[in-house]
C-alpha cells in the first residue's frame, strides 16, 4: 500500500497555484512571504513524490529528490530570515508593510 | 484528543485514504492562507498547511524531511513570521490592493497553471512496489549517507548561504544607532 | 499493521493522556504544599488528608467557573489557543519510552507510543510547536500585557529551544542514534550520559527550566510588569489548560532530562540479573525506575521555583544567546572529540 | 670568450637606460649628473658590448656550430667563404609562430608556403657589424657630446631617455635577423626622431612659414608614414611570395628563385616598393622633404639621427636585402636614378641657404643620394663604405655647426656668422678637416668613398656615364657649398651681434673631444677601404679590406659574379651579371682621380672667389641672380608644390570625409542609441515597481512556455 506520486504532484500544483495567487492577489509583504512559502512547499513536495517514482537504484534508492528537498528547506530558512529583514526595515521606512509602497527604484 | 491519537495508525493502513485527507486539508488551509484576511489567521494556517504536507512526507517515506519539515517550517519560520506579524503589530489587511484585473488575472493564470502541470502529473508512469524498496529509504541515516556523501559539496554551500542569509538579515533589520 | 498493534497504539495514547490528566493535580499538590515547607508555612492541608483533594476541589471549581470570553478578543483563536498549548506539550510524550517493551497477547511491542529512528527530533518538533499556543493566546487576548508576555514568551522558547538542541545533539554525537529507545539502552549497557557530557546536561537543565517558563525564567508572565502575561485574559477551564500545559511541559523536559542523561528507564544490573525480572514484570521496574528519576527533576523544579529569584528580561536572553548556545557547540566539540580521539562509546 | 650569443642584450642596455631615465627622471628621483651618467653609460655599454661581439665574430663562427646543432631552433650558424658570408644568429623568443599556416602561394598550381614562423631573431654577420660599430661608437660619442650641449635644458632628462631609446630601437632595426624584427626598429627610430625633432615642441621653427617644432616633427612622421606603407606592402609581398620574412631564407630562396616565371617583375615590384620605404627614411627623392625641416630638433640629434644612422637605415636594408636586388635589375635602375637625382637635387638646393644646419641637411640628403646610387648600380660595398665615413664626417659637421650655434646666441643664420676661426680654433679646424673629407680631398675619408661609388657608376654593369654625370656635377655642387659655409662662418669679419660676440668663446672639452675623435676618424678611416682603383694608382694591390670583409654579405649569389670590388674575373655569359661592363684601363683610372681633384678645386675655388673676400663678391652678384637665388632657396618649391598637389586634395578628401563620418557614420551610431533608448522608454513601463505586476509577468511566461511544451 502506498500512495500514488501522480496525486501528490497533482496536489503539488494546486498548493504551488494557491501560492502564486497569494503573491499576486495581497499586498502585505508578510503574506507575500508566506505566498512564497507555499510555492517552496509545493516544489518541496514535487521533489519528494518524484523520488518515489525514480526507480530504486543503489544501495539507498533515489534518495535525490529527498536530499534537493532538504536543500530547499534550508534555503527556505535563509529566505524567510532575509525576507523579515527586509519587512521590518519597510515598516521602519514606510510606516506600512504595503509592498506597493516600496517602488522608489522604479525606473 | 483521543479520537485523534487513533488517526495516525489508521493513516499507516490506508495511506491513499489518509494522503486525501491530507490533501484536502492542505487546500482548505492554503486558501485560507490566500484569502484570510488577518495575518496571525493566515499564519496559523500556513502551519496546518506546512503539517498536512509534513504527513503526506510521512506517507511518501519521507520519514526524515517530516519532522525536519515540522522542527524547520513550522517551528521555526512560520513562528519566525509570527513573531514579526506580532512585532509590528500587523492589524487586518486593509482593503482595496490590487486591481480587480490583476486579481482575475492572476487567478485565471495560476489555474492555468495547476491545470497544466496537474495534467502532466496525473499521467505518471509506473512506480517501484513497496517490496522493492530498501527499507532505509527516507530514514536519517540514509539521509545522513546522502548529504555527507555525494551531496557534500552542495550541503555545505546552502549552509554557507544560511549563514551569510543570517548576516544580511542582522544588517538590513537592525536599527541603526543615532535612531 | 494488524488489530492488536492499531489496539495497543490507541491503548497506550489513552493510557499516556489519563496519565498525564491525573498527574497533573498531584503535581500542583506537591507545588503548593513544598512551597509551603520552602517558605516555612502550612500550605493546603484543609481538604482530605494532608490537603490531597484540594486539586480536586481546585478542578469543580474551574468547572464550574463561568468561562468568560473578553469581548474585544479574536474569538476563534482565543478558543484555540490553549488547546494547542496542551496538544503541543502532551504529543511530545509520545517517542518517550517508559519501558524497555510490553508483552501484549504473546508479542512484544514497544513501549513508546511511537518508536521511530527520529523519534528525537520528532520530540524537538513536537516541543516547537508549543510556541504557538502562548504567541496565538498573547495575540487573540488584543491586550498589551498579553501581547507582550506572548512575545517575551515566544522569543525565550526559541532561543533556549537552539541550547537545548545543542544539548541533544551531544548525545545523538555520542550515542550514535536518535531512536531513544536506543539511547537508553546504551546507557544502561554503559555509563549514563552525564558522565561524558556534564556541561551538556547542565545546558539541557537550564534551557528545561526556561522551555518551561517556570521561575527563575518566567519573565512571560512576570505578575508585577505583565499582570498575568498572555494568560491574562483566560480563565476557567481555558486558563486550567494552560495550566496543565505548564506541568506536562515540566513532566516532558524532565523525561528528556533523564533519557537522553540519565539513563532512562534503565534499573540495575540485578533486577535483570539475579532477580530475573522479565516481561511486563520487567517492564513496570522500568517504568518505576523512570517514575522515581522523573519525580526527582519534577521536585527539583519547584525546589528551584521558590529558591531562586526571577531575572531581567535581557539578562535572560544574554544567558541563552551568549552562555548557553556556546556552552552548546563547545559541548559537541567535546562529544566529537570523545567519539572520534578516544573512541568512546556509553 | 662567447658573447656571440649574448648580442640580444645590445639593445636591451639602452632602452634599460631609456626606462630607468625616463621612469625616474619623471618621478623626479634621478637629478643632474646621474641623467647622463644612466644614458651614457648604457650607451658606452652597448658599444662595448658591440665590440666584443664583433671581435668575437671575426675570430670566426665555426666554434658555435656545435651549440646551433644542439639548440636548432635557437641558434644558427653559417660557416662563410669567398662567397657566402658568415653570420650568427640567435633567436630569443618566438613571436608570430604561425608555423603549419596555409598561405597561398604565387607559384603555377598555388603551391602552399606554409611555414611562417617569425621569432625575436637577432643576427650578426660582416654588414651587421659594421653598422653596430658605427652606431655604438658615433652614437656614444653624440651621448658624451650632448652632456655639455644639453646642458641646462629643462627636458635634460627626457632628452637622454629619448636618445636611449633612439639607440635601442637602431641596435633592434641593425641586429634584426628577420624583416619584422627589422621592421620593430625600423618604426622605433621613427618614433624617437618624431620625439626628438619636436623636441622643444613648443618653439618656433621657421619664422617664414611660422611652423613650430612640433609641426617639424609631425612632417617628419607623415612623410615616413607615406614611406612605410612601401615598406610594408613590399614586406607583405614578400610573406606571400616566400613565406618567410627571414633573411637568410629570403636570400636563399630568392638565389633559387630566379628560373621561376615570376623572378624578374614581382622581385621589381616588391624592390620598387622597399625602396619606397627607404626613400621615406633616407630622404630621397620624393620624400625627403622632411629631412631639412628636422633641423628643428636639437643639434646632436640632427647629427646622430639625421645624419650618422637612422638616415642609412634604407642604405642598410636594400644592402641587407641584396640578394633581391641584383635579381631586380628594374628595381635596381630606379634606385640609381633616384639616388643620382637626389644627389644633384639637394645639392643645388643646399647652394643658396643661409640656415647652417639647412646647408648639412641638403648636404646630408645629397649624400644619401650618393649611396642609393652606389646601390643602384651593384656598388653595395662602396655604399655601405659611403655610409660610414658619412658617418662621421657628417656628425662631425653637425657638432661643429652646433658648438657654432650654441656659441652665437642659438642662431642658426649664417650670415651673423663670419670670422670665428678666432674664438672657436678647435671647432673650425674639425670642420675644415670633415670639410675638406666630404668635398673629396684625396686621401680623406670622403674621396675614398664617394669617388668609388662615382666610378662604379661608369664602369658598372648596372650604371651608365650619364647616371656618373649627374653624381659629379653634385660633387662640384658639394664642395661648393661646404666651402661656402666654411667661409660664411668661420672666415672674413664677424657679423654677429654685439652682446653675443662679447661672450664668444671656445666650447666645452667635452664638445670638443667628440669633434677631434670624429675628425680624426673622418680623416683617416678612408684608409680602411681604399679602392682597388687608388690603390694601383700608387702601386699597391688590393689592400679594399672592407670590400674583403662585406663583399660576401652583398654578393649576388645565383648572378653570373665578378670579384668584389669589380675587378678580377671577367664578366659571364648570364643574364644577370655583377661587376664592371668595362674594365677602366691604368689611364682612365688616372683621368678619374684627376677629376675627382678637379671637382674639389672647382667648388674650392668658385667659394673662395664668390665669398672669399668677406662675401664682397657675393653680396654683388646676388641682385643678377636674384631669381635663381629664389628658386633654390625656396627649395625649387617643392613644399608649395606638395602643398597644391597633395595636401589640398587631401584635405578636400578630409573634409569630405569629415561630413560623411559626422552624419553617416555617426548618424548611424546615434540613431543606434536613440532606438535603444526608445526601446528602454517603452520597456521601462513594464518595471513599475510593484513586486505583484513582476510576478504576474513570470507567471505569464511560465503558463506560456508550459503550454508550449505540452501542446
Amino acid at each position: 500500500m502506498q500512495v500514488d506520486p501522480g496525486s501528490v504532484l497533482v496536489l503539488s500544483a494546486i498548493l504551488f497555484a494557491i501560492g502564486v495567487f497569494g503573491v499576486i492577489s495581497r499586498r502585505g509583504a508578510v503574506v507575500l512571504l508566506m505566498g512564497v512559502e507555499l510555492m517552496l512547499n509545493a516544489g518541496n513536495l514535487a521533489l519528494v513524490a518524484a523520488a518515489r517514482v525514480t526507480p530504486a537504484g543503489g544501495e539507498l534508492g533515489a534518495m535525490d529528490g529527498q536530499v534537493l528537498a532538504f536543500l530547499v528547506l534550508a534555503i527556505a530558512a535563509a529566505e524567510a530570515a532575509v525576507g523579515l529583514a527586509l519587512v521590518i526595515a519597510l515598516f521602519r521606512h514606510k510606516g506600512s508593510v504595503d509592498v506597493d509602497l516600496a517602488r522608489m527604484l522604479r525606473w | 484528543m483521543i479520537s485523534l491519537a487513533t488517526l495516525f495508525p489508521l493513516a499507516i493502513a490506508l495511506p491513499q485514504a489518509a494522503f486525501w485527507g491530507l490533501a484536502l486539508v492542505a487546500v482548505v488551509a492554503a486558501l485560507g492562507v490566500v484569502l484570510h484576511r488577518n495575518p496571525v489567521v493566515e499564519a496559523l494556517l500556513l502551519v496546518v498547511v506546512l503539517l498536512a504536507v509534513a504527513g503526506i512526507y510521512a506517507l511518501l517515506h519521507a520519514w526524515f524531511l517530516a519532522v525536519l519539515q515540522v522542527i524547520v517550517y513550522a517551528g521555526a519560520i512560520v513562528v519566525l513570521i509570527t513573531f514579526v506579524i506580532m512585532l509590528l503589530n500587523l492589524g487586518p489587511e486593509a482593503r482595496g490592493g490590487p486591481g480587480p484585473l490583476t486579481v482575475v488575472l492572476g487567478g485565471l493564470l495560476a489555474l492555468a497553471l495547476a491545470l497544466l502541470v496537474g495534467r502532466a502529473a496525473a499521467g505518471l508512469g509506473p512506480r517501484v512496489a513497496d517490496a522493492a524498496w530498501n527499507p532505509q529509504f527516507g530514514k536519517v541515516a540514509a539521509m545522513g549517507k546522502a548529504l555527507f556523501g555525494a551531496w557534500f559539496w552542495p550541503f555545505e554551500i546552502v549552509s554557507l548561504a544560511l549563514i551569510a542569509a543570517m548576516v544580511g538579515a542582522v544588517v538590513i533589520a537592525k536599527r541603526r544607532l543615532e535612531e | 499493521m494488524d488489530a492488536v498493534l492499531l489496539i495497543a497504539t490507541v491503548v497506550k495514547v489513552t493510557a499516556i493522556v489519563l496519565a498525564m490528566v491525573s498527574l497533573v493535580p498531584i503535581l500542583t499538590w506537591v507545588e503548593r504544599r513544598g512551597s509551603g515547607i520552602i517558605q516555612l508555612r502550612l500550605g493546603p492541608n484543609r481538604v482530605g488528608p494532608f490537603g490531597l483533594f484540594q486539586p480536586l476541589a481546585d478542578g469543580i471549581k474551574f468547572f464550574f467557573k463561568e468561562d468568560i470570553v473578553p469581548p474585544f478578543v479574536h474569538r476563534p483563536t482565543y478558543v484555540l489557543a490553549p488547546g494547542i498549548s496542551l496538544f503541543a506539550a502532551i504529543l511530545a510524550l509520545a517517542v518517550l519510552p517508559l519501558a524497555s517493551a510490553i508483552e501484549v497477547a504473546g508479542r512484544t511491542i514497544p513501549a513508546a507510543i511511537v518508536d521511530v529512528d527520529a523519534g528525537v527530533l520528532l520530540l524537538l518538533a513536537a516541543s516547537g510547536l508549543g510556541v504557538y499556543g502562548i504567541l496565538v493566546a498573547g495575540w487573540s487576548s488584543n491586550n498589551k500585557y498579553s501581547l507582550m508576555g506572548g512575545l517575551r514568551s515566544s522569543s525565550q522558547m526559541i532561543s533556549y529551544e537552539l541550547g537545548l538542541s545543542l544539548a541533544v545533539i551531544s548525545v545523538l554525537v555520542l550515542c550514535g542514534t536518535l531512536r531513544p529507545v536506543e539511547i537508553v539502552e546504551k546507557q544502561a549497557a554503559g555509563l549514563w550520559n552525564v558522565v561524558f557530557l556534564p556541561v551538556g546536561f547542565l545546558v539541557m537543565l537550564i534551557a528545561g527550566f526556561a522551555e518551561t517558563n517556570r521561575l527563575p525564567f518566567d519573565l512571560p508572565e512576570a505578575e508585577s510588569e505583565l499582570v498575568g502575561g498572555y494568560h491574562t485574559e483566560y480563565s476557567s477551564m481555558k486558563f486550567s489548560m494552560f495550566f496543565m500545559a505548564e506541568y506536562v511541559n515540566m513532566i516532558v523536559s524532565a523525561s528528556l532530562l533523564v533519557t537522553l542523561f540519565l539513563g532512562g528507564y534503565s534499573v540495575p544490573a540485578f533486577i535483570r540479573g539475579p532477580l530475573g525480572l522479565e516481561g511486563n514484570l520487567l517492564a513496570a521496574a522500568e517504568l518505576a525506575s523512570f517514575a522515581l528519576k522523573v519525580g526527582f527533576f519534577l521536585w527539583f523544579f519547584v525546589w528551584v521555583r521558590w529558591t531562586l529569584p526571577r531575572f531581567r528580561f535581557d539578562q535572560l536572553m544574554g544567558i541563552g544567546w551568549k552562555v548557553l548556545v556556546p556552552l552548546g557547540f563547545l559541548n559537541i566539540v567535546w562529544a566529537a572529540f570523545l567519539v572520534a580521539v578516544l573512541g568512546v562509546t556509553p | 670568450m662567447n658573447v656571440l650569443p649574448y648580442i640580444w642584450l645590445i639593445p636591451l642596455f639602452p632602452l634599460a637606460g631609456f626606462l630607468v631615465v625616463g621612469t625616474l627622471w619623471t618621478m623626479g628621483v634621478l637629478r643632474g649628473a646621474w641623467v647622463h651618467r644612466v644614458a651614457v653609460t648604457a650607451s658606452a655599454l652597448a658599444f662595448v658590448v658591440s665590440a666584443l661581439a664583433v671581435w668575437d665574430f671575426s675570430g670566426g663562427v665555426e666554434r658555435y656550430e656545435s651549440l646551433a646543432s644542439s639548440a636548432p631552433g635557437r641558434y644558427a650558424v653559417t660557416v662563410g667563404g669567398e662567397e657566402e658570408a658568415s653570420r650568427f644568429s640567435v633567436t630569443v623568443a618566438e613571436w608570430v609562430p604561425a608555423g603549419g599556416t596555409v598561405l597561398r602561394g604565387w607559384d603555377p598550381g598555388h603551391r602552399r608556403w606554409s611555414d611562417l614562423r617569425v621569432g625575436w631573431k637577432f643576427s650578426l654577420d660582416a654588414l651587421t657589424a659594421v653598422m653596430l660599430l658605427v652606431v655604438t661608437f658615433v652614437g656614444t660619442l653624440i651621448h658624451v657630446y650632448s652632456i655639455g650641449y644639453m646642458a641646462g635644458d629643462p627636458g635634460y632628462g627626457r632628452f637622454f631617455a629619448y636618445l636611449n631609446l633612439f639607440m635601442a630601437m637602431m641596435l633592434t632595426l641593425v641586429l634584426g635577423g628577420n624583416l619584422l624584427v627589422m621592421f620593430v626598429g625600423w618604426e622605433g627610430v621613427g618614433l624617437c626622431s618624431y620625439l626628438l625633432i619636436g623636441f622643444f615642441y613648443d618653439q618656433p621653427f621657421d619664422r617664414e612659414s611660422g611652423l613650430t617644432c612640433a609641426d617639424a616633427g609631425r612632417k617628419a612622421f607623415i612623410t615616413n608614414r607615406v614611406g612605410d606603407f612601401g615598406f610594408l606592402l613590399g614586406a607583405l609581398l614578400l610573406v606571400v611570395t616566400f613565406g618567410t620574412l627571414d633573411f637568410d631564407a629570403l636570400s636563399a630562396a630568392i638565389n633559387g628563385a630566379s628560373g621561376y616565371w615570376y623572378a624578374a617583375p614581382l622581385l621589381t615590384g616588391i624592390g620598387v616598393l622597399l625602396f619606397v620605404g627607404a626613400t621615406g627614411k633616407s630622404a630621397q627623392v620624393p620624400l625627403y622633404v622632411w629631412l631639412p625641416d628636422a633641423m628643428a630638433g636639437p643639434t646632436p640629434v640632427s647629427a646622430l639621427i639625421h645624419a650618422a644612422t637612422m638616415v642609412t637605415a634604407g642604405v642598410y636594408m636594400l644592402s641587407r636585402m641584396s640578394a633581391l636586388y641584383w635579381h631586380a635589375p628594374g628595381a635596381m635602375f630606379v634606385v640609381a636614378v633616384v639616388g643620382a637625382l637626389t644627389a644633384l637635387f639637394a645639392a643645388t638646393m643646399g647652394v643658396a641657404q643661409y640656415d647652417i644646419k639647412k646647408v648639412l641637411a641638403y648636404s646630408t640628403v645629397s649624400q644619401l643620394g650618393y649611396m642609393f646610387l652606389g646601390a643602384g648600380v651593384g656598388a653595395f660595398v662602396a655604399a655601405v663604405f659611403h655610409l660610414v665615413t658619412h658617418a662621421f664626417f657628417k656628425a662631425c659637421l653637425f657638432l661643429g655647426s652646433g658648438s657654432v650655434i650654441a656659441r652665437c646666441g642659438h642662431t642658426n643664420d649664417m650670415r651673423l656668422y663670419g670670422g670665428l676661426k678666432k674664438w672657436m680654433p678647435v671647432t673650425y679646424w674639425t670642420f675644415l678637416v670633415s670639410t675638406l673629407a666630404i668635398a673629396g680631398l684625396a686621401p680623406l675619408s670622403g674621396f675614398m668613398s664617394k669617388d668609388e661609388i662615382l666610378a662604379q657608376s661608369l664602369f658598372s654593369t648596372r650604371g651608365h656615364w650619364l647616371l656618373w654625370l649627374v653624381g659629379t656635377l653634385g660633387a662640384v655642387l658639394t664642395s661648393f657649398y661646404m666651402f661656402r659655409a666654411v667661409w660664411m662662418t668661420f672666415h672674413g669679419r664677424n657679423r654677429s651681434p654685439e652682446w653675443v660676440r662679447e661672450q664668444l668663446r671656445e666650447s666645452p672639452r667635452v664638445m670638443t673631444g667628440v669633434l677631434v675623435v670624429l675628425a680624426l676618424g673622418a680623416a683617416t678611416l678612408g684608409l680602411i677601404g681604399v679602392p682597388h682603383g687608388v690603390s694601383r694608382l700608387v702601386g699597391l694591390g688590393d689592400v679594399n679590406w672592407f670590400a674583403h670583409v662585406l663583399h660576401p654579405v652583398v654578393a649576388a649569389r645565383g648572378v653570373v659574379s665578378a670579384a668584389h670590388g669589380g675587378h678580377g674575373h671577367g664578366a659571364g655569359e648570364g643574364v644577370l651579371r655583377e661587376g664592371f661592363r668595362v674594365h677602366p684601363t691604368y689611364g682612365q683610372e688616372w683621368g678619374l682621380f684627376l677629376l675627382a681633384l678637379g671637382v674639389f678645386a672647382t667648388g674650392l675655388g668658385l667659394a673662395w672667389w664668390a665669398y672669399g673676400n668677406d662675401m664682397a663678391r657675393a653680396r654683388a652678384l646676388a641682385p643678377r641672380f636674384a631669381y635663381v637665388r629664389r628658386l633654390l632657396h625656396r627649395k625649387w618649391f617643392v613644399d608649395e608644390l606638395y602643398g597644391k598637389l597633395v595636401l589640398k586634395p587631401f584635405y578636400a578628401i578630409a573634409r569630405g570625409m569629415d561630413v560623411f563620418d559626422r552624419w553617416v557614420v555617426d548618424g548611424a551610431v546615434n540613431f543606434a542609441a536613440a532606438a535603444s533608448e526608445l526601446t528602454g522608454q517603452v520597456v521601462k513601463l513594464f518595471q513599475d515597481g510593484i513586486v505583484r505586476h513582476y510576478a504576474l509577468w513570470l507567471l505569464g511566461g511560465a503558463v506560456a512556455v508550459l503550454w508550449m511544451m505540452m501542446r
